[in-house]
């Protein structure tokens, strides 16, 4: 078994370094990698690429990076709810490229598998196939997407162990196992750590091939950012 | 007339036994609402999980699930969790028979806008775009006219696109219609609207073959 | 929750027809879909093409329908351990296409997640890529693949629900989820149909979604190929 | 002079410390059991599951825990099972630090043959294929000479091609030989065996250069 246990998350990030691309997984606040989040704040890395769904709110998430400034590029599909981000976008600050949910998560998914380029018919006739490489495939439009190439993959696992492997829960699973072995160091943080062979072989989500560290992480605050409830009777 | 809650009790009776559907947000979530209980339907949403139930009691959120509005839910029973490529892989691979989202503005050829109006702050098109791209089957509900009473079923449209030439039906606070090679089809009006009210208030093509009943809600 | 449960193998093989593709299950003789199978020469079905890793072994498995000349055309990564599929093939009865294994798991999920093609470097250079576009990335060559067609495609699990949720087991796993969903018909066998609401949604390799038909299988022999121990000391 | 044993056994010392390693059949297989047992590998069967252990004892075979040459494993604390697109994707995605398998031949540019011989019954390539065109590092365990006593290191191999340019090293029973610009160059003797003996079984172009020591084993 190769082992990828770090101690910390400081001990997980090493080697971040300003002017780098980071993936971040989550959907909204939902299984975000909080603690390396926090570590990046701590760490006051500069000029980052984030390659995310969403943006965080204005004071969680990665609004946390926005406020010290510390993003200069956002790759997203959707950056609503959160005022800094506008401002900084509108001042022109912030650069922001919005890119379809589906063509995300495959440019992801794509760079993890070894795909260098697929064909999706999401975007085609609109502004974000403009400049790109267009293809008809059984008589519809289709637009040539590359993969990503990041420095650091962040992915938040439910349950994780020693050698990497991780199980997710619920829809905090969304982007995370797509961005696992999608840059050059992945680092998984997990509500619970556990020894090798701890974890049934055929209910792991994420094999630890596509890990490089795992640490256990702090503090989870999983915050809900819309409480929706139906009354009792 | 229709309000919202009209068009998504109208737009329920769309949902067909042993669907699988996806609800965009605003009106289209509150179709899940008024789909008939006698009929089998699972609700996907593009997060990553299909058998979306009710919301939960109080007490009982989590926040590990929740549905693309960012909405804590529940799932019911033969639901499952998976990861977006995949989910967006059921969208692809047309597996979703239904997809059901608002739009701004929707023109005779079945292009939409929905995500985008240029000089105000971008938030994204989220998953729409593969959405459209994707489903054979889109309905779109949203109001006949904007704000400023203008018509939102044009000729041409003037916001930047989401699709193009992908939806097929549309249901507004005054009619049903269906995007035809020559325009929007008059399927049905709303309770209490003539004709003239929705010529009027369509600046595109619009076409009208014999008796166009009442819709039935 | 849609119901995808059918009495058996009789109902779930309805509307097969010769002259179809089949996809089907399986790596070696492990995880193949052996209902389905019994009712294809039950039924007597002609001229089949199968798309599937391996063909069986001379009594078991795909081996069953090339004992009945039932097979027009295998697609495969691999065909040994067959002498009447060597005899088929080498009088030109039986026609063969041979894909590497990669590509032709692809080919399945690309089927499954609407992707019409892909750009893999697996077979640039050899034979397998005569007559195919090519293309650089990166400074590496890639062949273009297409995602296959196919009629119904026929898995074998290990638990299934009433909603065509399914979890398989060990590496009977292989080929089976990249088929589910790739062909027009998807006809699931379980080793053990449950209620809906039995699987934990986290735990699902397969969602519903996929599958139209379910089936709680019948006598599986699960025979081993090659039996392999070491000694106990 | 090596025996299988023997190439294996060299190999073993191939495996470094935090490599996951995908074996084909044949010699490569035997690799596993002489890795040193003070680092940490993990093994990969391209069936789909990683971290394999040894042939289960008499009576614990299970016909769903298989390696790629269909024998019956097990697998070790930290195991995982996967489908067959994913396990590809470990492959193509060059997760997995080393491939070792055999060949019929392989050229001095690096091309290797071991799937087909014209006029004889063809089994099919597997997953040699992706597997060479994917890895980035690539050994292939094989006999210097064919039965007839022919080298199988070439100037271009004449049996239809696997993959292209893409053998790093080669252990046979004479001798340890990494591809460069120029071809095969010479790294290590088999215990015994003279550069006279490995020249003339080389038919590519051989470049010896300075003192070549014997393999430690």
């Amino acid at each position: 078994m190769i082992r990828k246990t770090v101690k910390d998350s400081r001990e997980a990030l090493q080697g971040v370094e300003d002017g780098m691309t980071f993936m971040l997984g989550g959907f909204g606040l939902c299984g975000i990698p909080e603690n390396a989040i926090s570590e990046l704040v701590r760490l006051e890395i500069k000029n980052i690429t984030c390659i995310s769904n969403n943006a965080g709110v204005d004071d969680f998430g990665l609004g946390l990076l926005l406020q010290k400034h510390q993003i200069k590029k956002m790759i997203s599909s959707y950056v609503g709810e959160n005022d800094e981000f506008e401002r900084q976008m509108l001042s022109g600050e912030l650069e922001v490229e919005l890119t379809p949910q589906g063509t995300l998560a495959e440019k992801c998914k794509a760079a993890q598998s070894g795909f260098p380029a697929f064909y999706t018919p999401a975007g085609y006739g609109t502004e974000v196939a403009e400049g790109k490489e267009t293809r008809e495939f059984n008589g519809k439009m289709h637009v040539l997407e590359y993969a990503y190439s990041a420095d650091f993959a962040f992915v938040k696992a439910w349950k994780g162990d020693e050698a990497g492997n991780l199980i997710f829960k619920g829809t905090a699973r969304n982007f995370n196992p797509c961005m696992c072995g999608a840059a050059k160091i992945t680092v998984a943080e997990v509500e619970e750590l556990l020894p090798a062979g701890s974890l049934d072989p055929n209910e792991i989500h994420i094999p630890g091939i596509f890990v490089q560290r795992i640490f256990q992480g702090k503090q989870y605050e999983k915050r809900i950012e819309q409480r929706t409830v139906r009354p009792r009777n | 007339m229709l309000d919202k809650i009209g068009i998504a009790r109208r737009i329920a009776k769309e949902v067909k036994d042993g669907y699988y559907v996806n609800l965009g947000i605003g009106i289209p979530t509150l179709v899940a609402n008024f789909v008939r209980d006698d009929i089998s339907v699972e609700f996907q949403s593009e997060n990553g999980v299909l058998g979306m139930g009710p919301f939960p009691f109080e007490g009982e959120e989590d926040a590990d699930i929740i549905n693309a509005g960012k909405q804590t839910i529940t799932t019911m029973p033969g639901a499952s969790f998976f990861d977006s490529a995949t989910s967006f892989g059921m969208i692809r691979g047309k597996h979703v028979h239904l997809t059901i989202l608002g739009a701004m503005e929707v023109a005779e050829n079945g292009d939409i806008a929905n995500w985008k109006i240029p000089g105000k702050m971008v938030k994204g098109m989220g998953g729409a775009m593969d959405l459209v791209a994707s489903a054979d089957n889109i309905i779109v509900a949203m109001m006949h006219t904007n704000k400023a009473g203008e018509s939102k079923l044009l000729k041409r449209c003037t916001l930047p696109l989401t699709g193009v030439g992908c939806v097929k039906k549309i249901v507004t606070n005054l009619a049903v219609l269906e995007i035809v090679p020559k325009g929007f089809k008059l399927l049905e009006r709303a309770p209490g609207v003539s004709i003239e009210t929705i010529k009027k208030a369509t600046e595109g093509n619009l076409l009208i073959q014999g008796d166009i009943p009442e819709m039935e809600l």
